[in-house]
């Protein structure tokens, strides 16, 4: 949009979508604060390890970054379906199933280095984006509202990890899978794995596909206005199933650098748990924006790595992390809706327009 | 195949216990969605009443006082997102996923200090299940549903209770109205935004009552992550119970049995692949839901933020 | 005659613009008495003040004298006033009775007195000859029945004061006259009764005295007797009021599409068609008249490729038949389309006017390299303010979501993509709905300025006056057959009303 | 001209981009002025750059668990035999333990306390072998006086892919003595002759328990049969109680013994259901015989021989990837106290059995291995 110039209240628009997440950060931090201070702990000394411990050194960064890379991915699937109107809430199943499609072709077919590698990747996305097909075509044929079909498949997804790291690529009985061949891994990157370089990536090749080509343009009409995508030409139902593919395949990919990039390099009990939530919420304090979602999941990446450093220094039970990042999540939720009503609207302008008077009285 | 009958008098009292807690929580979500809220956060708001359920239960000796304020919790859950819902107009969905990943996390702290406070408030006691003399040793049947906890027979008994209210009740007329059509309410002079928010009162008392029944009656503990679920089922019971109390009861137990098959099958074939009977009740409610889901589409104004003055 | 209602000095602000400003009001027991205006007067807007759905911003309102203060529709009903809306506030899912008592406070128990209820309902039935059937759900009962639900719904409260707003729009002419005989058994019992609608000839017929509102504000009250419809008209538009009809076109091009004994439903009275035959010419206005739901939507979608026919063909320019029916597909053969619901239909509101305005084009080369792989920013917005120029779109930036526009810049908007890529094929489906006067002339030169660049145009709308304008040739639609065609010149009037009525 | 407009454009989009961005960095750095001077508490007691050998003063202990301390099954168990090694080592000093750490936050945990110098690492349960496998090699090199502690693991099986074990010891409870303890006391008190297990995990220490548990049974009574479950997970409370009442009802099981913390407490509640007298249960790792716990007649209590640990530590011997076995000849294992519903004659006959499970002779390794391979 060359020559933006945005007008007085759509600049008021983009100063408070901006905003709204930022005091929600800083409301629930001051919050956390209070409980730990209730707890006779020390906040500040908290808040201080916990930023030593996810930006303190290089390593730490490193740490936080591939703690924040899963949840780039699910972040990433969760404002992709978003933006065509799917609420796709099965990012956890697509992630895991991921991690499975590249366990078996690496284990099952025996596949070494880099073709073990490239192949891995490729059957996370492409069964990611087949478990995300499942409950499109449900909602394409027979309007089935996708949020609860696509939660069961996280569940069936759960018990078909189980299965894979039990019986069938089992280590010696244990319940984890053999460990991914060392050639097959991903590369390591400045102390972490070049999975992350792949997330902040992909976060910037999903913003220019959304925002600049004519696919993530109809992706968007469909998303705010599908009757009158329909009227207009659009193939809405081919472009909601491309929707939960896509999201699905972002969220296999996932799934499949999560296993070849991070210790143990197994699946194992607890593999992806808790991504999928995350990555909704990613997605929605990012205003469905993918560049700011990687900023968002990187927030989030930082709150449990910092807050597990937190816990050792100040001993304070990890679910408070979890109650700040509730607490963000709902600050976020309220503020947005709150900046769109139409009474808090009238207040902004015209005590913006008192002040011009004021200025020129 | 003998094996199977055999065990099916407890798949039919897993089925029973299994039903009350979603029965609870979709008898909720009725109340919610005919007055036009989905309630996304059912799983947060039953987390929230399990586990204050079982503390003021173990603290107080009284586990039904501690039901009430487990109820009263699950209320101020539910009306943080009534408030965001319906006064500010915020995104249904969006709201109740924030309820799921807040509620959950204010349980577990609490928890880690209640029990951090005193190891032995890690256990709480049961509540007595009373076996109706003639009916319980029915053959077969009996035990299964005739020997209860009180608050098992309560919650089927709501179900009568809460056909009734909105078949023949004047209030129960407006509610309905309110989800199908709020304008049309408005100019009828009923007051939307109190129904809506009444709503959320009743929802988050019977969800977090669902949540109590786990930590009161179904088992003696909290653990972090006991409901397990059972929120989203609740919210597919509702889809295929066709948003009636009748309808729901029969979901639920339809639900409750798949679960009680599941256990029956772990028991019985130890060496077979378990994860596959795991799945059984959540493969159900897909299957369900395709099945019954889509035709009836429930409320119309289902979901929508009501602006009062719209120009 | 007493004086049941006076409204003072009535204004509404919302935001900066005044929906009403000083109006005021009075009416009398037993009296029909007529609320006139064009589309946007702020009728409904004093209406929904009376009802107290808004609150004025400044003025008073007094019943039978005493002053009273109406916050919500709950205290208006408690006053006897009722309205029936335009668009029914009627509950689909439940039966006619459940809808009249809904909400009802007359019962002191909190059970549902049904038995009772419905014999009162009964007896008002009888009073007042509104037949209704009680056990049916809304969902399943004619525009008319619904009508007289809502009218029940009134009635059952003790209302003294009824206002109807535009209830003649969706009835049949026999159903009008039906209407019109409840009015009068109404008024006969000492019921006032507020009628609200812009078709004269109806105006005349039925009310005692009428009140002009213009621009938000009230005008003149006169006696129905000494004044004539061209006076009420001139009072209602502000300037002469002349009939500037179009030149019409006798010779009409090439066909550019045809039905042939199309139907789509057929078994559907109130939306499918039945038996469909029409011509459409190049260089000519196919105007189709009738009152909604008689098949209209149908024959748009069918013409958009939003649905295909279940019997009969449709052909092309060329005589071909057409086999794919899908958007696209119509877009891609010239078709320009202006829809029904501009909010639903035309325009993605959450989109930028630029958006919207290249809507159909983001993967054509002007404004996409690689065909569609890299939107040209730049050309999209040089391409949205020519157009907005072209078009007197009146907005802050090209950049502001479409939903903040007015509903006549939606419309220009629409017009603007929609005739840029010059069709071959115009679809206009109440082009005019809710437009001001200014508005409403714009559209109307555009579509002919297309008509006389040799397009095909098909009017589709429920407003007989805009057919009657713009029509080469008007066809009438009732229960989803053609009635009959009849040359847009000077139209047998009488003979196409009937004919909308079924005759 | 038109090339570079587009530039410009892409100049301008990437300003509202990289506001965002900035936005959520300015977030941070609010936070961390918020938080004050950063030099927190973590630089403390950073003398450990000595050799271990020389014995210091003062030594920091720091658990890691995936549970919480008051779960009534594996976390506490383990929590206790810290607070017991803790009571007669004085030079030892506890810091809070790190409860409800997530898989995916395991190594963050491990890293965490690593960088505080602390003397020695407690990991409960082997899901922390695969987990800290970098943790280990980084404290080895640059943080010589940490020494990591994993329970239930065997070394060679399952830290094979370590690059070193120096800092690293493990504890192995026997198995099988504990299996035999529980076998036994069920063997005496079933009168159904039908007893259950639940196992929480197919791990090995499980499977060997069952084996050697229904081993020693038959060994007391030939006829007893044995229903096993290893897939109950460690949470699922529900599932302790329907899983029960299917074996009550179906298979008419009367003894019970579990391994899987809260899933047990679900087993109980059924063992009460179906007559508090006739259906009894076996705890696990913890002594919970009381009144409050009607069902349980005694518990196979298990000791992770911290204390041990700390005295190696103490004299430099620590490491190496060395197994601390915890049995019952270095009260590892013992057999809580019994309930009252135990009739002394039965008391008695399991002392007996005590003694020979003690020294090795009541039960014959083929015998167990036998029921293993079953499995």
């Amino acid at each position: 949009m060359a020559k933006k110039e945005l007008s007085a209240e759509e600049r008021q628009e983009r100063t408070l979508s901006i905003l709204t997440p930022v005091v929600s950060v800083l409301l629930a931090l001051v919050i956390g604060a209070i409980i730990v201070a209730c707890l006779g702990k020390n906040p500040l000394q908290g808040y201080g390890a916990m930023l030593q411990g996810s930006w303190g050194d290089a390593s730490k960064i490193s740490k936080t970054l591939e703690r924040s890379c899963p949840l780039i991915f699910t972040g990433l699937c969760a404002t992709f379906a978003y933006k065509c109107g799917v609420f796709n809430l099965g990012g956890e199943g697509q992630f895991i199933m991921g991690g499975c499609a590249t366990a078996c072709v690496i284990l099952g077919g025996g596949i070494e280095g880099p073709a073990g590698l490239a192949l891995g990747l490729l059957a996370g996305i492409v069964v990611g984006g087949i478990w995300a097909l499942i409950p499109g075509i449900m909602k394409i044929t027979r309007g089935l509202n996708e949020m609860i079909t696509t939660i069961m498949l996280n569940y069936i997804a759960l018990y078909f990890m189980e299965y894979v790291y039990k019986m069938m690529y089992s280590d010696q009985g244990l319940p984890k899978t053999v460990a991914m061949p060392k050639s097959a891994r991903l590369a390591d990157l400045a102390g972490t794995h070049v999975g992350v370089l792949l997330a902040v990536v992909l976060g910037v090749v999903v913003w220019y596909v959304i925002f600049r080509t004519s696919f993530g343009f109809k992706i968007r009409a469909v998303g705010m206005n599908p009757v009158a995508s329909r009227v207009n030409g659009f193939p809405v139902k081919r472009l909601v199933l491309l929707a939960f593919v896509i999201s699905g395949a972002i969220a296999g990919l996932g799934g499949s650098v999560e296993l070849l990039g991070r210790t143990p390099y197994r699946l194992a009990d607890g593999f992806g748990s808790g991504f999928g939530f995350d990555g909704v919420a990613i997605a929605l304090i990012a205003q469905l924006n993918p560049i700011a979602a990687v900023v968002v999941a990187i927030l989030f990446g930082t709150l449990s790595t910092g807050g597990t450093m937190m816990q050792s220094v100040i001993g304070v039970p990890t679910a408070i992390m979890d109650i700040i990042r509730g607490l963000i999540i709902i600050f976020a939720v309220a503020g947005m809706a709150m900046i769109k009503l139409p009474k808090i609207r009238a207040f902004l302008t015209n005590r913006k327009q008192s002040k011009k008077t004021e200025a020129s009285a | 195949m003998d094996v199977f009958l055999m065990s099916l008098p407890t798949i039919l009292k897993t089925m029973v216990m299994g039903a009350v807690p979603i029965l609870l929580a979709s008898l909720g979500e009725v109340f919610s969605e005919r007055a036009g809220l989905v309630n996304i956060g059912l799983e947060g708001v039953m987390a929230i009443g399990a586990f204050v359920g079982f503390a003021i239960g173990k603290m107080t000796g009284n586990l039904w006082l501690g039901l009430v304020v487990g109820m009263l919790a699950g209320i101020a859950v539910n009306l943080l997102y009534g408030f965001c819902t319906v006064t500010l107009c915020a995104d249904q969905v969006v709201t109740g996923m924030a309820i799921n990943i807040l509620a959950p996390a204010i349980a577990l702290f609490g928890y880690n200090l209640f029990v951090g406070s005193n190891p032995a408030n890690a256990t709480g006691d049961q509540m007595a299940s009373l076996a109706i003399p003639g009916l319980a040793n029915i053959p077969f049947v009996g035990n299964a549903f005739f020997n209860q906890t009180l608050m098992g027979y309560l919650a089927f008994v709501l179900v009568p209770l809460v056909w009734y209210f909105f078949k023949n009740f004047r209030f129960g007329l407006s509610f309905r109205s309110v989800g199908e059509n709020p304008q049309a309410a408005e100019t009828l002079g009923i007051n939307v935004v109190r129904v809506k928010y009444l709503a959320c009162v009743l929802c988050g008392a019977l969800a977090a009552a669902g949540g109590a029944f786990l930590t009161l009656c179904y088992t003696p503990i909290y653990t972090d992550g006991i409901v397990m679920g059972r929120g989203f089922i609740a919210l597919a019971t509702v889809i295929f119970g066709r948003w009636s109390a009748v309808g729901v009861l029969g979901a639920s137990l339809l639900f409750g049995f798949f679960d009680g098959l599941n256990v029956a099958l772990q028991a019985q074939f130890q060496a077979a692949p378990v994860m596959f009977f795991k799945m059984i009740p959540y493969a159900f409610t897909i299957v369900a839901l395709l099945f019954f889901g889509s035709k009836h589409a429930g409320p119309k104004a289902n979901g929508k933020p009501y602006f009062r003055e719209m120009r | 005659m007493a004086e049941l209602l006076r409204m003072e000095g009535i204004s509404k602000r919302f935001g900066s613009f005044y929906a009403n400003q000083d109006v005021s009001l009075q009416v009398e027991e037993g009296e029909v008495h007529t609320l006139l205006g064009e589309n946007g007067a702020g009728k409904s807007t004093l209406m929904n003040i009376l009802i107290g759905l808004y609150q004025p911003t400044e003025g008073k309102v007094y019943m039978r004298g005493q002053e009273v203060e109406i916050s919500s529709p709950g205290v208006a009903v408690a006053h006897g006033i009722g309205m029936v809306h335009q668009h029914f506030m009627l509950i689909d899912d439940m039966t006619g009775l459940e809808n009249i008592i809904l909400g009802d406070k007359r019962h002191k128990s909190a059970r549902l007195q049904l038995a009772e209820d419905r014999k009162t309902v009964e007896e008002i039935q009888e009073r007042y000859g509104l037949e209704i059937d009680l056990d049916e759900k809304v969902s399943d009962m004619s525009i008319g029945m619904q009508q007289r639900v809502e009218i029940m719904k009134v009635l059952f409260r003790g209302a003294d004061l009824l206002i109807l707003d535009e209830p003649t729009a969706v009835l049949t002419d026999l159903e009008v006259q039906g209407l019109f005989d409840i009015m009068r058994s109404l008024t006969a019992e000492g019921k006032s009764i507020i009628f609200i609608s812009h078709k004269m000839r109806e105006v005349m017929a039925i009310s005692d005295r009428v009140t002009v509102l213009r621009r938000g504000r009230s005008i003149q009250t006169l006696r129905v007797a000494d004044t004539t419809e061209q006076e009420l008209a001139d009072l209602m538009i502000g300037q002469k009021f002349q009939e500037n009809t179009y030149q019409k076109v006798s010779a009409p091009g090439a066909p550019e599409l045809t039905l042939k004994d199309v139907s789509w439903h057929p078994e559907v009275k109130h939306g499918g068609l039945k038996d469909v035959s029409l011509t459409l010419h190049k260089g000519e206005v196919l105007g189709v008249a009738g009152i909604d739901g008689n098949g209209q939507s149908a024959l748009a979608q069918l013409v958009t490729g939003l649905i295909s026919p279940d019997s009969g063909e449709v052909e092309g320019p060329d005589g071909s038949k057409i086999a794919v029916f899908s958007p696209q597909s119509f877009i891609d053969a010239g078709l320009g389309n202006i829809p029904e619901d501009r909010n639903k239909m035309g325009l993605v509101g959450g989109m930028s006017v630029a958006e919207n305005l290249v809507l159909k084009q983001t993967a054509s080369d002007r404004f996409s390299s690689g065909h569609g792989a890299w939107l040209k920013m730049g050309a999209i917005n040089d391409f949205a303010e020519q157009m907005r120029e072209q078009n007197d779109i009146r907005c802050t930036s090209v950049n502001q979501t479409a939903s903040s526009l007015s509903g006549g810049n939606q419309q220009k908007v629409i017009l603007a993509r929609e005739l840029e890529s010059h069709p071959k094929l115009l679809l206009a489906v109440y082009p005019t709905r809710g437009l001001d006067i200014g508005a409403t002339e714009f559209i109307h030169n555009q579509i002919i300025a297309q008509r006389d660049a040799g397009c095909a145009v098909l009017l589709i709308s429920a407003d007989f006056d805009e057919v009657l304008k713009l029509s080469d040739r008007i066809t009438v639609l009732f229960e989803g057959q053609i009635m009959g065609t009849y040359t847009g010149a000077n139209p047998p009037i009488k003979e196409i009303s009937l004919a909308m009525a079924g005759k | 001209m038109a090339e570079n407009k587009d530039l410009t454009q892409m100049m301008m989009s990437r300003r509202q981009v990289l506001g965002l961005g900035a936005a959520g960095a300015a977030a941070l750095t609010l936070a961390a002025c918020g938080g004050g001077s950063s030099d927190s508490g973590s630089e403390a007691g950073s003398d450990s750059g000595a050799g271990d050998a020389e014995a210091k003063d003062s030594y920091k202990v720091a658990m890691i668990m995936s549970g919480i301390i008051t779960d009534g099954g594996w976390d506490q168990a383990h929590y206790e035999s810290l607070q017991r090694a803790l009571k007669d080592h004085g030079k030892w000093e506890m810091l809070e333990p790190h409860e409800n750490t997530a898989d995916a936050d395991a190594a963050t945990a491990a890293q965490a306390y690593v960088d505080q110098d602390v003397d020695l690492i407690i990991g409960n349960g082997n899901q922390f072998a695969s987990d800290w496998m970098e943790v280990v090699a980084d404290a080895a090199e640059n943080h010589p006086g940490v020494h990591f502690l994993i329970t239930n693991t065997d070394p060679t099986a399952e830290m094979g892919d370590y690059d070193t074990l120096d800092p690293v010891e493990t504890v192995l409870p026997d198995f099988k003595q504990t299996g035999a303890l529980a076998g036994v006391v069920a063997g005496l008190m079933t009168q159904t002759k039908s007893i259950g297990f639940i196992g929480g995990m197919k791990l090995p220490s499980t499977l060997a328990k069952y084996s050697a548990y229904l081993a020693a049974a038959q060994k007391i009574d030939p006829s007893i049969q044995g229903q096993y479950n290893f897939e109950a997970g460690f949470t699922d409370a529900s599932f302790g109680t329907n899983l029960a009442q299917q074996w009550i009802n179906t298979n008419n099981v009367d003894v019970m013994w579990g391994d899987a913390s809260a899933v047990d407490n679900g087993v109980r509640q059924a063992l009460e259901a179906a007559g508090a007298d006739t259906h009894f249960d076996i705890a696990q790792p913890i002594d919970i015989v009381g009144d409050d716990q009607p069902t349980v007649v005694t518990s196979t209590v298990t000791d992770w021989m911290i204390g041990q640990a700390m005295d190696e530590i103490e004299s430099g011997s620590f490491g190496g990837g060395k197994a601390i076995t915890a049995d019952m000849s270095n009260g590892g294992i013992t057999l809580g106290k019994f309930s009252d519903k135990v009739p002394a004659d039965v008391q008695d006959k399991v002392n007996e059995y005590v003694e020979e499970i003690k020294a090795g002779t009541f039960l014959t390794d083929d015998e167990v291995s036998k029921i293993q391979d079953t499995l």
